[in-house]
């Protein structure tokens, strides 16, 4: 299968301060990867520097055979990245569905589609993005990655405050996806259980260097390992 | 060879940079056309800026006394302005030489005041008078809501009244105001025979184009004023809208006299063809009274001693004849009634009656 | 009266074309740029310069005056104040100041202190009687002309994706990257379009205001009232405001004269008592 | 027994839609309460009118029998009333030391004092110091608030609402953003605290919410949908339909 | 961090101590305009502008810093200190001590009232406000000829010796002298309230108004207080100016003024007091060393350096003051040292 993402010595960071120190990655197109790490670790920062909004110091990052260090985020895009940002940011002074618009490119998903996935959008598209509730914000940024209709989705926690059944749901979406239509994904979660019978293999950084990668399967094979890696 | 240092205080920046400019460029011309020397002495002009804020006026003044050791004060754009030094003149005595400020109330403030401006209402009076001996009637003020234009609307009216004439509505226009219209407006419907004006110098510009658009003169309504609105600098731009207005002022451009060509025609030489006004006159003559004062006291700077040698003082200046008045220290000048007629291809004021030696009307109060 | 109405209406249109400008660097883009009349004096002074050296039609001068200015918008957006989006307010103040003082000081330099005047084409000046309302032909001319602009601005900020992409860059300039859009292009048409439109209304402004050097400090105040009044979230507001303040202007000038001066700071302070965020602020917008 | 936090009717309508939709709930003393509901079911909303950050549109909120529905913000928490906010609400640069020295010298009243060095507060200071200790940022005091870690900040967090001494603390999904294996380590905290205190929890977290708390109200769509124990509302098929999900 | 050993509350108070200490730039600078009187005792009147205008920043630091409330009409205080104070002294005592007083309490009055304006909205809707404020006040005092002169200004201010002893010179030693003393007791005063409790809530209603709202905070009521206390100072500040110049002109209450102070204090830098006093100093040296040279076109040489401030970064200017021992900017680079730590 063709490799979709590959990234090699990656040093990253916010200004002068180095986070990620030396990050060595593959995902291939239709695969998901799990990133796991403690508060801290930079997992944010690594999807952060794929997206291109931080420092890069060295390293180099090739997206579809496409070398893409040099490019600016908004260069990268179109290239086929979907990204969910940690903090949602979902566009305070736009309403729902311009939030969905405003980014968007053409492809299979449409505000059709997104507001089939999220009915509650759909209720609330007047609404301006900061008079969203928490889950709903997440909803949105969520959706609105999906509008760029990219062949790499990254997602920063994006379960994160969403109801339970929201969740389930959104991860056999998530799911659905990336074996039916071929969208690779970027999984950051806390809530390591959840994601990990979802994706196919795991990744766990610790002070911004790699120090685990396996499938995921085997991860949630080892229970002890897993505490290892994530617990205090 | 002695040095006396005169300091010039002007506002050369803000709202007001253009009087700074004129007066500048009035010092100057008399300096190029009479040299540098007087009383036996060289003269030295030290020029400041004090953006036409009272308290800059009053510490460079300060300063240019206790520092520079000026023998002599020059300038004053404004009556604030004016007004902030007379403390300081008062415990240094030395004189200072108003070249623009206008108000009658500054002169009291100091024995030290001398004035080669003109006196606020000075100018509106003889207007009021030829209004009513041409048929004007009925007349509209209008005025800037300061302490010059009060003083001119007072000067105005009370000179109309006593001639017999009406005083149908006095307007008074805010300092900032963008937009003449409704006060135009006014006036319009108030029908009177002429409107009678003053605004300062490059507000008047906008006024007048304004008075134009909205057709007072279609309604019948004649425009006099006194010579800001219809400053010489501006005159040629605001063009024909200007055309046949009356105007009472003490200097124009166009004034026929030798002494007056020559000064034209310096200024426009020196400061980049500008055309000279009533603001830079004022400080060709300031300059005149300084080296006049000093020829008399055989250069001598004692402050008093100056101001005296000043009282009294007669000449023709490129304005016409004029003298500084020994009881109040200040001008005493003629009046023109001039209109603005086109002299080639320029617009001047062309001076047509001529009220002599006009004081101060308020001087007496 | 109705010529009292009709000469408010024009005088605010005339306030808004020359704020809407700000309105959106400063509603929009959130950028606090007192430099506005700077650029409104830029497109006075090109119109002065075509029509009085060159003898340039003034139909011809007003689009010269808003691309013109729009492409020194541009230059300096490029050069300086893109720098500047992430800065403090305090910060963006000190630097438009800044450019206010160096362009009243080159202004004067170049042109000379004094007031600056146009004369209009012979169709423009002078008015007409309509049912006996005095109606001024060059007044009517702005209000035309703003209308259209207004409607054509509103349009394009709401309606378009550009408008939307815009609103996104602000809200959160990083994410918006991520996502695809070009926030520095976006950003410099923008800015160029803030400018330009207060060089047009510099141009449109100079009869009826007139024009000197000092031009840039003198108005700006009048800019922030309406742009404050309105609200900063759309231009519709800033719309209605400019319309209010003229009209309320106008007609308490010609009937209390004596409170001319105060009318617009008064309704301005009652407006912001009653209402914090302007007349048309949408609630949790900026 | 009055309760110690109840509303009644409480409605809050944005435009035509409506947020909080008639809602009369009752908390005792002492309870451990959470309030779950799916997205947009108007949980944060309701922690907003019983603040008073937002104004209800009708309908009373009584604190310990008092009526405090037309009060503002810092007088209910002056009697009593305290949160934590679904998205970090911190004071940039300060640093906790700073955030704490405010929030504890407010509670006692030393605010207005314009006179006094707050190096002079040594009380003050010593409290700080001590609950900075039990928030385990003891080592971070006097670091700015912005540089600190998320989990750190969200400590602070709780810190702050704590240090109001309330005797309602209202906890707004405290553990987002705090990995698993923490936030049972966060809610300790919060339960370490004296068996008077009124907590109220809202979270998406049912690990959580079922090991924490000992009542639940469910809220959808603005109203009260259901109330009752743990095992009720775990068990309830409505609840799990409309929000749990199966494997709950 | 090196401390780790000390107790956790030791660390505590060790900290806040530090915070509220003297630092030794701060007593050079008084020590030095000290020691102006007998260096410079020709520039007396340009140092006496710089006091008074560092005063008049002092007070708007004192709201903008600390409270985080900008306006665009702080001299609506400055100009109501200075005709009260010049009507004062006209109408009722020269003597310019109880001037002082009299314009400081009218202003705190004045701002009192007003307060109430700036309690709510935006910052545009507190610069324009509070602009509108200042416009109102000075068509007042063009309109209230009778009482202020109007626009020819406030003449016949004659001012007493202070305290009956120690007359205005020409030279205007004394003046700075007076201005000088002024401006350290009411500096001393704002230094011991920003470092009170009161302080602390203020930075914090600035920083997170909904936060302090949720610890108990009144804001109203500390912005209430600030702003009295912000007019009271700016109502000296103007009093002094009139004192020291014995006139008052419709300009005092100018919209320049404000943009002027507002453009001191930015260019000093605000939250730390003594922004408003360095740039008091930068801005008139600047001013008067410019415009002498080129009385026409200073403005551009002016404008050109606040860009260049704002381009090389305020922040960036202002580093100097960690170089110095004990400094609180040092202090705040240490912590951020330790920051890396705590990771
Ligand atoms: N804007 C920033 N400037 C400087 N340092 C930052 C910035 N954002 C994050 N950091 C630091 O970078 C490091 C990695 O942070 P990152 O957010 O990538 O971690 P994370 O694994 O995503 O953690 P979390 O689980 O809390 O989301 C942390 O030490 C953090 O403090
Ligand atoms: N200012 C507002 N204007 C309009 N609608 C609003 C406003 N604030 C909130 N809402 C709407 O009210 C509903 C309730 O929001 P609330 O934040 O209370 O939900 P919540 O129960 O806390 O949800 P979550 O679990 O996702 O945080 C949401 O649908 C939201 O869109
Ligand atoms: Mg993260
Ligand atoms: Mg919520």
């Amino acid at each position: 299968m063709a490799v979709l993402l590959r990234i090699q010595g990656l040093v990253a960071g916010y200004g002068e301060a180095r986070v990620l120190a030396k990050v060595d990655l593959v995902l291939e197109q239709g695969k998901s990867l799990a990133l796991l790490g403690r508060n801290g670790a930079g997992k944010t920062t690594l999807l952060d520097t794929i997206v291109g909004v931080t420092t890069h110091h060295a390293g180099a990052i090739q997206i579809d055979g496409k070398d893409v260090t040099r490019l600016r985020a908004e260069q990268r895009t179109p290239l086929g990245i979907g990204w969910v940002p940690q903090e949602r940011n979902v566009f305070r002074s736009l309403t729902v569905e311009e939030n969905l618009t405003a980014t968007a490119r053409p492809g299979s998903w449409t505000l059709e589609r997104v507001y089939q996935m999220f009915p509650r959008l759909k209720e609330r598209r007047r609404n301006l993005g900061n008079q969203l509730s928490g889950g709903e914000q997440q909803m949105l940024a969520v959706a609105r990655a999906l509008m760029l209709n990219p062949k790499l989705l990254l997602l920063d926690e994006p379960l994160e405050g969403l109801a339970p059944i929201i969740v389930d749901e959104l991860l056999a979406a998530l799911r659905r996806i990336v074996t039916d239509e071929g969208m690779s994904a970027i999984i950051v979660e806390q809530k390591a259980r959840k994601v990990l019978p979802l994706t196919d293999d795991v990744i766990v950084l610790e002070r911004g260097a790699v120090t685990y990668r396996d499938t995921s399967a085997a991860l949630l094979a080892a229970p002890e390992t897993l505490d290892a890696y994530l617990s205090v | 060879q002695d040095v006396v240092k005169i300091g010039l205080v002007l506002p050369m920046t803000g709202p007001f940079a253009s009087t700074g400019r004129q007066v500048e460029a009035g010092v100057r011309a008399y300096m190029a056309l009479h040299g540098d020397t007087a009383g036996g002495k060289k003269i030295e002009v030290v020029l400041r800026d004090d953006a036409g804020t009272a308290d800059q006026t009053r510490r460079i003044a300060q300063e240019l006394v206790v520092n520079e050791g000026v023998s002599m004060l020059m300038g004053f754009g404004l009556t604030p302005l004016a007004m902030s030094v007379a403390p300081v003149l008062n415990q240094a005595k030395i004189p200072a030489i108003i070249t623009s400020a206008t108000t009658s109330a500054i002169m009291k403030q100091s024995e030290y005041f001398v004035r080669t401006s003109m006196a606020g209402p000075q100018s509106a009076v003889p207007v009021a008078t030829w209004a009513v001996e041409n048929g004007l009637k009925r007349v509209v003020t209008l005025v800037t809501d300061y302490g010059p234009g009060h003083d001119i609307e007072k000067g105005f009216t009370d000179q109309f009244k006593k001639e017999g004439g009406e005083i149908v509505e006095a307007v008074r226009v805010p300092l900032q105001n963008p937009d003449f219209a409704p006060f135009l407006q006014r006036v319009r419907d108030a029908k009177p025979d002429a409107i009678f004006v003053f605004v300062p110098s490059g507000v008047g510009s906008v006024f007048m184009k304004q008075f134009a658009d909205r057709g007072l003169a279609d309604a019948g309504i004649k425009l006099i004023a006194t010579g800001d609105v219809t400053d010489d600098d501006l005159l040629n731009a605001i063009g024909d809208p200007a055309l046949d207005v009356i105007t009472g002022h003490f200097y124009s451009a166009n004034h026929d006299s030798p002494e007056n060509k020559a000064y034209v025609e310096q200024v426009k030489k020196a400061a980049n063809n500008m055309r000279p006004n009533f603001m830079s006159v004022g400080g060709y003559d300031a300059m005149h009274l300084a080296y006049a004062a000093l020829e008399k006291t055989g250069g001598d700077t004692d402050g008093t001693k100056l101001v005296e040698a000043m009282k009294g003082m007669e000449w023709t200046s490129p304005r016409g004849p004029i003298s500084i008045d020994p009881a109040t220290r200040d001008i005493v000048q003629d009046i023109y009634i001039r209109k603005v007629e086109k002299v080639g291809d320029e617009l001047y004021n062309v001076e047509f009656a001529t009220y002599e030696k006009i004081k101060d009307p308020f001087a007496a109060q | 009266m109705l010529t009292i109405l009709f000469d408010g209406i024009a005088y605010g249109m005339l306030l808004f074309v020359l704020a809407c400008g700000l309105s959106i660097t400063l509603g929009l883009m959130n950028f606090v740029n007192l430099a506005h009349g700077a650029f409104a004096m830029a497109g006075g002074y090109i119109t002065v310069i075509m029509m009085n050296r060159y003898g340039i039609s003034f139909y011809w001068c007003l689009p010269a005056a808003f691309f013109v200015t729009a492409l020194i918008g541009v230059l300096l957006e490029r050069t300086l104040y893109r720098r500047l989006y992430k800065s403090s307010h305090l910060d963006q103040v000190l630097f438009s100041i800044g450019l206010v003082f160096m362009s009243i000081a080159a202004v004067d330099y170049f042109m000379g202190g004094q007031q600056q005047l146009i004369s209009l084409p012979p169709e423009l000046r002078g008015r007409f009687d309509f049912f006996g309302v005095g109606i001024g032909r060059y007044r009517l001319f702005i209000i035309v002309l703003c209308a259209a602009l207004t409607v054509a601005l509103q349009l394009a900020l709401t309606r378009t994706r550009f408008g939307s992409q815009l609103r996104a860059a602000v809200d959160d300039g990083r994410v918006a990257r991520g996502l695809g859009i070009n926030v520095s292009v976006v950003f410099a048409l923008t800015f160029a379009l803030g400018s330009g439109l207060a060089g047009l209304g510099g141009a449109l402004g100079t009869e009826i205001l007139g024009l000197d050097p000092n031009f840039p400090l003198k108005f700006l105040i009048y800019f922030m009232i309406v742009v404050t009044v309105g609200g900063t979230s759309s231009i519709t507001g800033p719309f209605v405001a400019a319309l209010l303040l003229g009209i309320a202007d106008v007609a308490g000038k010609y009937y209390v004269p004596q409170a001319g001066a105060f009318i617009i700071y008064g309704v301005m302070i009652m407006v912001l008592i009653l209402r914090p965020h302007g007349l048309f602020a949408r609630e949790g917008g900026r | 027994m009055t309760a110690a936090l109840e509303t009644r009717n409480l409605v809050k309508r944005f435009g035509g839609f409506t947020a909080t939709n008639d809602v009369t709930l009752s908390v005792r003393q002492g309870a451990r309460h959470a309030l779950i509901g799916p997205n947009g079911a108007g949980k944060t909303t309701l922690i907003n009118l019983l603040t008073g950050v937002l104004a209800p549109n009708s309908g009373q909120i009584l604190l310990g029998g008092e009526e405090i529905s037309r009060l503002p913000t810092h007088a209910r928490v002056g009697r009593g009333l305290s949160r934590t906010f679904q998205i970090n609400q911190l004071f940039g640069d300060f640093t906790p030391l700073d955030s704490m020295m405010l929030a504890i010298g407010e509670r006692q009243g030393h605010g207005g004092m314009a006179w006094r060095p707050l190096s002079r507060d040594r009380a003050v200071a010593d409290e700080a110091a001590a609950l900075l200790k039990r928030f385990r940022l003891a080592d971070a005091m006097g670091v700015a608030t912005t540089l600190l870690p998320y989990g750190k900040q969200r400590l602070l967090e709780i810190a702050l609402a704590i240090a109001a001494k309330p005797k309602v603390l209202l906890l707004d999904e405290p553990a987002a953003g705090v990995p698993e294996e923490e936030r049972h380590e966060v809610l300790s905290l919060v339960r370490e605290l004296p068996a008077d205190v009124t907590v109220v929890l809202i979270e998406h977290d049912m690990d959580l919410v079922f090991s924490f708390a000992d009542r639940i109200s469910v809220l959808a769509q603005g109203a009260l949908f259901a109330e009752g124990t743990v095992a009720e509302i775990s068990k309830d098929p409505q609840v799990k339909a409309i929000y749990l999900g199966e494997d709950a | 961090m090196s401390d780790k050993a000390l107790s956790a509350s030791e660390t505590a108070s060790g900290l806040l101590k530090r915070a509220g200490r003297w630092q030794i730039w701060e007593i050079a600078l008084w020590l030095i305009a000290i020691a102006m009187i007998f260096v410079l005792p020709s520039k007396m009147l340009i140092l006496t502008e710089i006091t008074i205008l560092a005063l008049f920043a002092v007070s708007l630091d004192l709201i903008l810093g600390y409270a985080g409330i900008v306006s665009l009409g702080h001299t609506a205080f400055f100009g109501l200190g200075a005709y009260v104070a010049g009507i004062f002294a006209r109408d009722y005592v020269s003597e310019p001590v109880t001037g002082l007083l009299v314009a400081g309490a009218v202003s705190g009055l004045f701002g009192f009232v007003t307060s109430f304006l700036v309690l709510r909205g935006s910052d545009l809707t507190r610069l324009m406000t509070t602009f509108g404020v200042a416009m109102l006040l000075a068509e007042l005092a063009n309109q209230a000829a009778w009482l202020t002169g109007g626009a020819d200004g406030l003449s016949g201010v004659m001012i007493t010796p202070i305290l009956g002893l120690f007359e205005f010179d020409l030279w205007g030693r004394n003046g700075y002298i007076y201005a000088l003393v002024v401006l350290m007791v009411l500096t001393f005063i704002a230094r011991r309230i920003v470092n009170s409790p009161y302080g602390l809530s203020l930075k914090a209603i600035k920083r997170n108004p909904v936060r302090a709202a949720m610890l108990g905070i009144s804001p109203t009521r500390r912005i209430v207080v600030v702003y009295t206390i912000a007019a009271v100072y700016a109502g000296i500040a103007g009093a002094l100016l009139t004192q020291t110049t014995s006139f008052v002109s419709p300009d005092v209450l100018a919209f320049h003024r404000s943009a002027d102070v507002l453009l001191v204090l930015v260019i000093g830098g605000t939250g730390y007091l003594y922004g408003g006093i360095f740039g008091a100093i930068i801005f008139t040296v600047l001013r008067d060393w410019l415009s002498v040279i080129t009385p026409q076109y200073w403005m551009f040489w002016i404008g050109l350096i606040l860009i260049i401030i704002v381009m090389v970064g305020r922040e960036r200017i202002t580093r100097w003051q960690a170089f110095l021992p004990g400094s609180a900017r040092a202090e705040r680079l240490k912590a951020r040292k330790a920051a890396e730590d705590v990771r």
